[in-house]
């Protein structure tokens, strides 16, 4: 029929996303394709394409994936590999990190929509009262000692926010993050767990006993918007996020957008900071019908052209972040407070090497195999219910260091 | 009313509906059975052959699995009580002659309508929030601490939210129930010297022991399924881990469909162990 | 004949009926106000009840947003599709039971129930298997197939009750008039029974509606009912209360107004045969 | 046109035989009346008359014709059920069309027989309610108009007034008993109010376990009961049956005598004993006499109202010609 | 003890008064029937009595002693409902044991009386049966043991047999009749069947639109009715009430002649009409008498059966000094 092609797309609810479904117009007044959204929220949204992607559904042409998603789908050859995109498109613009996380056997398999790492955001104001200055990079131990020294519990006043909340990408993520910068990892070269290790109990009782110190109140149950609502109502010192946060809390919701200072995620002095990386990126499933027109989808919504539309319309502090090289060389964009730190923590993080010792896996917050996101979420519920005080962390680790094996276990892997 | 013709006539009008329930019953558990015993891991390859009874063994020797089958009980028995109790009670209220009963009756029923991903966020985001929550308010407002209701206290605000779901389901069948009651047996209980709480519980509760039966029953088979209120609010921490979620975990998060095929056998096992104890009973109660 | 009641006693009852209906319903006012704050307000400390500029700039977000309409219209297909499908199927099989008893009726009755305690995740890769093979993802016809099939013994139950209260007699009487067994259920039987039939088509509606599992699971963009567009709100970057307050209204609004319209055909439904 | 013949007719419900083989020929334009004890059968039978049961083996003709295997709605029968069974959601014109309709006769036809029906049981003025908004009585009519235009063969009636109030039964039963005569057509009439039968039959059919006891007219009945069971069964208040030496004197195992037939004498009389209750209803006194020497207590009625109180003695004299003898195996001596 | 008094007693529903004030003694050991048509407050009545309704105003006293405000329990009054009301879940002896269960009796006294009780009203072999699994007469008299054992100062009945069948009805009726004789208690008893008022009253009282109308013995109320309502309400068959000219002839607006009073003679009579319905009942014969010239249809009774059919022309001969005469107000003319 004289209809135009629609393509339906699978993506996750946040912010920069709805933004860009507000532009699909423009998309489709361009090509004549018009674009189906299928909104969910992150841990929905996983579900519903992992199973659609594994059974072959064909539900949808184009999929809103991750860092972690992205390399093991795409060695099933599930995805349909981005190598023949447009010289126009300039692949070779994207962070290195980014497509590094994005590929695999260096093949792109997805295009970064945009990208993060984890940063510390905090209020200038308040470290000032409390007399500090904070570094650019500073240890753990100078921020467990500034979140004591800003912590005012009479005026709702927390010295850190961090995850708490169960989940592998929640609290999950941020954990595995900081027990990086304190020599743990996952799993040995042999893949076994190794939550009964002296790093894995120094990471959870350094986190523990500051966010008891100075953390609020129901930590165990925060995520990111949880500690971004937070931040947002001057309620929170610091906070160890996601650089994307950076754009939220310098906004219009933000009660305290004026006094946001940035610094790199802390570490212990062991080589690795607890700095993560992470994308959202946009892939092909293989048997969709309408390849063609979903790349040029990707094309459109991950290119440089994109980036200055949103920059024309609502300036350049809403522009998806951290996917592309040229983005942090626009003189424009580096006006921008925090574009010179979320570049350098995505460069500080290397997906590859991302322990202190040796490990057998790729990925930062994550370990890239199949079996880590159902086996992390049951960790880091673990770690939750010890932040609630419902155990102890020893008895945490003692679980996770049940549940992983278990798992490895089933899945084959001894 | 039996006549040779009638009985072949009933039994073709109800093979329609037999056949599509067998239907729906069946194929899904054979492949279901099938699955369970296969190693099945679609982000490896999908079926990698025959395992035995491993997904079984493994299953339940997992360190999840007793503790989720007592959730499971733990959340259903809970929130029964709750709205059997509460629902007596507000029931018993309702049928007292006021103004505006048909208003306040739809107060109550409300919550009924509510879906149940709306009411968890409602809950979670609106009222348990330990921070901007209103019950946070409430709390800090008697000058006491906010509870991070979610963590600290999950189990029981799972089953507070459930139960604010399932009370009007409750409420409006014990009403029904109440307005049955001849009221003669009442008067006579009175004429024969039992005062109000007597007259409760020699007169009124047997009484209503069918509709609870019926309760029970009808509000078994939701509670057995609940995943959505555990989805959004704790996402199975804290001890909220129902049976059906371990499966959901094992299914979707650890994308192991045998292992997690091999949960839902026992998860059927376990509802039908449940849906024998209540059939006996109600079919018992359903008779007289 | 309930004994008369004096006015003080009433009032006493009236007010605490009152207090507790208002308490029940607390969490949806509060949900519905809070939409229609702004976002600075839905978080206000101390909380703002109804002091605050009413604005509906939430819900003209979130409309611009989502196609809400086509959310709606989803629902209301798949929940009416399958409810009304339902009873195509259910009626039959309930005439039999209620009126042509045999020893095993109340055992079939018993084993449709126990196949609603199957665990739907469970069963939820075999099921998008199959719906795969028969290529109805994301189609209508296919959810209200499913939903009708969870639904139906549900369905087939209430009406099993309902038919149960009609004598017999009726039903000789109009088969010593002439009539056969179809004229017999379509003239006597469902009109007789509309009032039994009204509250089961509601509550298996309600059901239908607010199902949240299979309709989010197996449907992108055609079929996605209301379900499907508040799981995008599920954890809005930010915790926007107000918006989420105003998604969650849109949600259940419409149900919750059809319930209200029709909550005396509704209690009658959810009886289950508790009265006799 | 109307003539019903039970041939070796049985019914068993499961293992349970209700009616063993049973005959039965009920001829054209009577009136039967079925009495007997509860669950003797008199609704089966009557069911199993009108097709709404098959019969367990045997035969049914209806005006000569085997009907045994016909469904109900072919044997051009017509049923008044005890709970009238209208239907409650059309008006009552529409109830009395229904069966008009089923036969897919033409409106103008429907709408002449429907007026007329009206017309007899003075219905007009309701024809538009619904039986919800009727009294009792009414609704009967109803019933017996939705029965009436179909132009059945015979009617078939269970326990029709069983449900209406004392005065209201009264009224209907005369109603029913003139529209007999008006229509001359076979009517089946089961109730087990005494008087309904006496006053309405042409034939009682008295049924026991399944069983008939006896046909004949009511005052054949009366007269002469077949059995001991008939001789209790029929009469208000029930016949006084008295065993032992007394019946041996009769010579008969079992003699029975009405309240009705016992004379009340003052000093000694034939029997004699004394007043326990006595019951005034005006019209008629009922005593209840106690200590005659017999086993059983005696019932005697005394018209008008007689002046005897509780305790004292009186003297009976059973009229001879009104005494009913009986054999051991309780049948009727002649 | 059971003397109870109502003293200017009124009751009234929101703004509808269905008691005017209303004076009433009910003497120790009596058995008073309340009668009247349905919807007259005879229930209501009862229910005052019992404290299960408040009253408006007026004044209450059981013994002599003010019970205007006693709960019902304190009363020491027993009520027998209509629907029995037996606690459905509980076995015979649990019914019976309650209300002594309640009041704190030893088991060894509870179990003394409950199996009395069971005696007296022949319950013992379905001592341990639910009232599900009793028929109507066994239920009647659970209910009736649950106030015997109570040992109560009065019994109240409402309609306690309406829901049983003819039969029963005697039966159930004389043994309430004897338990009173035995217990010599004060027993209150509403019903509108006519026999039972009269077989069983020590007193009747006749109530309309919440007004007595009449109290007396029952045969004071046969014989003379103190108005038109009365003599149309007691009796069966009603009284013929004669209105016009015949009635003016006997000096008075109103005649009634009750159908025992008028005797038919062959040939002429006083009256002459034509047999409409002959009622056939064996022992009794009823004949509706049409074309006799009054506006009204006569009712007559025949002692046995005689034989006049439809059609046949017959002569009425009213007894004269059974003849009630009353005045345009409908009340007796002494
Ligand atoms: N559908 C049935 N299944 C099994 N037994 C039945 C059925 N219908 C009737 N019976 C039995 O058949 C016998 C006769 O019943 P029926 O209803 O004909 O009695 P009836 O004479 O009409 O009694 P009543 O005067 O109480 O109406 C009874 O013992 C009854 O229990
Ligand atoms: N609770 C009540 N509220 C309002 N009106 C009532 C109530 N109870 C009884 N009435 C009215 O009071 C009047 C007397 O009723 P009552 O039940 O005493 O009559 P009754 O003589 O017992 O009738 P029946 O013979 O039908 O039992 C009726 O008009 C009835 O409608
Ligand atoms: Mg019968
Ligand atoms: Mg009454």
């Amino acid at each position: 029929d004289g209809h135009a092609k629609t393509i339906t797309i699978a993506t996750v609810n946040n912010g920069d996303m709805v933004r860009m479904q507000g532009y699909t117009d423009t998309f489709t007044e361009k090509t004549g394709i018009a674009v189906e959204w299928v909104t969910l929220e992150e841990n929905t949204l996983r579900q519903r394409v992992t199973t659609d992607i594994t059974t072959k559904g064909g539900q949808f042409d184009i999929m809103t994936i991750g860092m972690y998603e992205t390399p093991i789908w795409g060695a099933n050859g599930w995805l349909v590999a981005l190598d023949d995109l447009s010289a126009e498109y300039d692949v070779d613009d994207i962070l290195p990190a980014m497509a590094g996380g994005l590929s695999h056997d260096g093949t792109l398999y997805a295009a970064p929509f945009y990208g993060e790492s984890s940063m510390i955001m905090y209020r200038t104001d308040l470290m000032e009262k409390a007399g500090l200055e904070m570094p650019d990079a500073p240890t753990w131990e100078f921020i467990a000692e500034a979140a004591a020294a800003m912590t005012d519990r009479d005026n709702e006043i927390n010295g850190i926010c961090l995850r708490g909340k169960a989940g592998w990408g929640e609290g999950g993520a941020f954990i595995t993050a900081m027990s990086n910068s304190f020599g743990a990892r996952w799993f040995d070269m042999e893949w076994n767990a190794q939550f009964d290790t002296e790093a894995w109990a120094n990471t959870l009782n350094f986190y523990k006993s500051m966010m008891d110190a100075s953390g609020p109140a129901g930590y165990a149950t925060n995520g990111f918007n949880e500690n971004l609502s937070l931040f947002n109502q001057g309620k929170c010192g610091m906070w160890i996020d996601a650089t994307v946060a950076a754009s939220f809390v310098t906004g219009d919701d933000s009660t305290v957008a004026d006094s946001v200072g940035f610094a790199l995620a802390p570490d212990t002095g062991l080589g690795k900071r607890s700095n993560w990386l992470w994308a959202w990126a946009l892939a092909i499933p293989a048997g969709t019908q309408q390849q063609a027109e979903a790349k040029q989808f990707i094309e459109w919504a991950t290119s440089k052209d994109y980036i200055e539309l949103v920059a024309a319309k609502e300036g350049w502090a809403n522009v998806p972040p951290g996917a592309r090289i040229s983005l942090y060389e626009n003189p424009e964009y580096q006006k921008v407070p925090f574009a010179k730190m979320t570049l350098d923590s995505i460069l500080s993080a290397d997906p590859a090497n991302s322990t202190v010792e040796p490990s057998p896996y790729v990925g930062i917050q994550f370990a890239a195999i199949p079996e880590f996101a159902g086996i992390a979420t049951e960790v880091s519920q673990e770690f939750s219910a010890a932040y609630a005080g419902q155990q102890t962390v020893e008895e945490a680790l003692a679980k996770a260091q049940a549940i992983t094996n278990e798992a490895m276990e089933a899945a084959g892997y001894k | 009313m039996a006549t040779k013709a009638s009985r072949s006539a009933a039994r073709l009008m109800m093979a329609p509906a037999v056949v599509l329930l067998l239907g729906w019953m069946l194929v899904p558990l054979l492949m279901t059975l099938w699955f369970s015993f296969r190693t099945y891991l679609p982000l490896r390859g999908g079926d990698q052959g025959w395992t035995g009874f491993d997904n079984y063994v493994r299953f339940v020797t997992s360190s999840a699995f007793w503790p989720a089958v007592q959730t499971t009980l733990v959340i259903v028995l809970g929130v029964l009580i709750i709205t059997v109790v509460l629902g007596i009670l507000i029931a018993m209220l309702l049928d007292q002659p006021m103004w505006g009963q048909g208003a306040v009756r739809i107060l109550v029923i409300a919550p009924f309508f509510v879906m149940p991903t709306v009411s968890a966020l409602v809950w979670k985001n609106m009222f348990m929030d330990p921070v901007n929550g209103l019950f946070a308010h409430l709390w800090r407002f008697f000058g006491a601490e906010p509870v991070s209701w979610l963590s600290d206290a999950a189990m029981p605000s799972l089953i507070m939210i459930v139960s604010w779901q399932w009370l009007p389901f409750a409420t409006l069948i014990l009403l029904t129930a109440f307005q049955s009651l001849d009221s003669e047996q009442l008067e006579a209980a009175e004429m024969d010297g039992a005062p109000f709480i007597k007259r409760f519980f020699y007169i009124v509760l047997p009484h209503l022991s069918r509709a609870i039966t019926i309760v029970i029953l009808i509000q078994t088979i939701f509670l057995l399924a609940i995943f959505a209120e555990i989805f959004v609010t704790t996402g199975g921490a804290f001890g909220t881990r129902t049976l059906s979620y371990l499966i959901f975990q094992r299914v979707l998060e650890s994308q192991n469909i045998g292992l997690g095929s091999a949960g839902g056998v026992y998860a059927i096992i376990l509802a039908n162990i449940v849906a024998i104890f209540l059939m006996r009973i109600v079919g018992k109660n359903l008779d007289n | 004949m309930a004994r008369a009641v004096n006015d003080r006693r009433k009032l006493i009852n009236t007010t605490a009926a009152w207090a507790i209906g208002l308490l029940i319903f607390f969490p949806i006012l509060w949900t519905i106000l809070t939409s229609f704050k702004t976002e600075g307000q839905a978080i206000a400390s101390p909380p703002i009840f109804l002091g605050f500029d009413w604005t509906l700039e939430n819900y003209r977000v979130v409309m611009e947003r989502s196609n809400y309409g086509r959310f709606l219209w989803n629902s209301i297909i798949i929940a009416g599709g399958s409810t009304i499908l339902g009873l195509i199927v259910a009626v039959p099989a309930a005439w039999s039971m209620a009126f042509v008893p045999s020893k095993r009726t109340k055992d079939i009755l018993l084993w449709m129930l126990s196949t609603k305690m199957l665990p739907a995740v469970g069963v939820l890769y075999p099921i998008y298997l199959i719906c795969i093979r028969l290529g109805v993802l994301d189609n209508r016809l296919a959810l209200v197939v499913i939903l009708m099939l969870i639904n139906l013994p549900i369905i087939v139950w209430m009406l099993y009750t309902y038919f149960r209260e009609i004598p017999g007699e009726i039903l000789e009487a109009a088969r010593m008039d002439g009539a056969t067994l179809k004229e017999e259920i379509l003239y006597i039987l469902t009109p007789m029974a509309i009032p039994g039939i009204a509250s089961t088509l509601l509550l298996n509606f309600i059901l239908a509606w607010n199902e949240a599992f299979w309709t989010l699971n197996l449907t992108a963009v055609n079929a996605a009912p209301l379900t499907a567009f508040i799981a995008s709100y599920s954890s809005p970057e930010g915790l926007f209360f107000a918006k989420l307050s105003a998604a969650s209204t849109m949600a259940i609004a419409p149900i919750l107004i059809l319930g209200w319209f029709s909550q005396k055909q509704l209690v009658r439904g959810l009886t289950f045969g508790a009265v006799k | 046109m109307g003539q019903i013949e039970l041939k070796q007719v049985t019914k068993s419900f499961g293992d349970v035989q209700v009616i063993p083989p049973l005959d039965l020929t009920i001829y054209d334009g009577e009136f039967t009346v079925f009495v007997g004890p509860s669950g003797c059968g008199k609704s089966t039978l009557l069911r199993l008359i009108a097709g709404l049961e098959d019969i367990t083996s045997g035969h049914i003709e209806i005006d000569g014709k085997d009907a045994t295997d016909l469904v109900p709605a072919k044997r051009g029968l017509a049923m008044v059920f005890q709970s009238y069974a209208l239907y409650p959601h059309m008006s009552v014109r529409k109830n009395i069309a229904f069966p008009l309709r089923m036969a897919k006769m033409p409106q103008a036809e429907i709408d002449k027989r429907v007026n007329a029906a009206a017309d007899v049981l003075n219905l007009k003025d309701y024809i538009e309610r619904r039986p919800g908004q009727l009294s009792g009585g009414q609704r009967q009519r109803v019933a017996i108009g939705r029965a009436i235009v179909r132009e059945p063969s015979a009617f078939l009636f269970d326990e029709p007034l069983s449900n209406l109030d004392a005065a209201l039964r009264v009224g209907m039963r005369l109603e029913i008993s003139e529209l007999h005569k008006r229509l001359e057509t076979t009517m089946i009439y089961v109730t087990h109010d005494q008087v309904e039968a006496m006053t309405m039959a042409d034939k009682i059919v008295v049924l026991h376990a399944g069983v008939i006891e006896q046909v004949g007219s009511p005052l054949e009945l009366y007269r002469a009961p077949r059995n001991t069971f008939v001789a209790g069964f029929i009469g208000s208040p029930k016949m006084n049956l008295i065993t032992g030496e007394e019946a041996a004197k009769y010579n008969a195992h079992t003699i029975g005598v009405r309240p009705e037939h016992i004379d009340v004498v003052e000093g000694k009389g034939e029997w004699n004993g004394t007043v326990g209750v006595a019951e005034h209803l005006g019209s008629d006194t009922f005593f209840h006499i106690h200590n005659t020497g017999l086993a059983e207590t005696l019932t005697v009625r005394a018209i008008g109202d007689v002046n005897l109180k509780h305790g004292d003695s009186i003297g009976l004299n059973p009229r001879a010609n009104e005494v009913h003898r009986f054999d051991p195996a309780g049948l009727r001596i002649a």
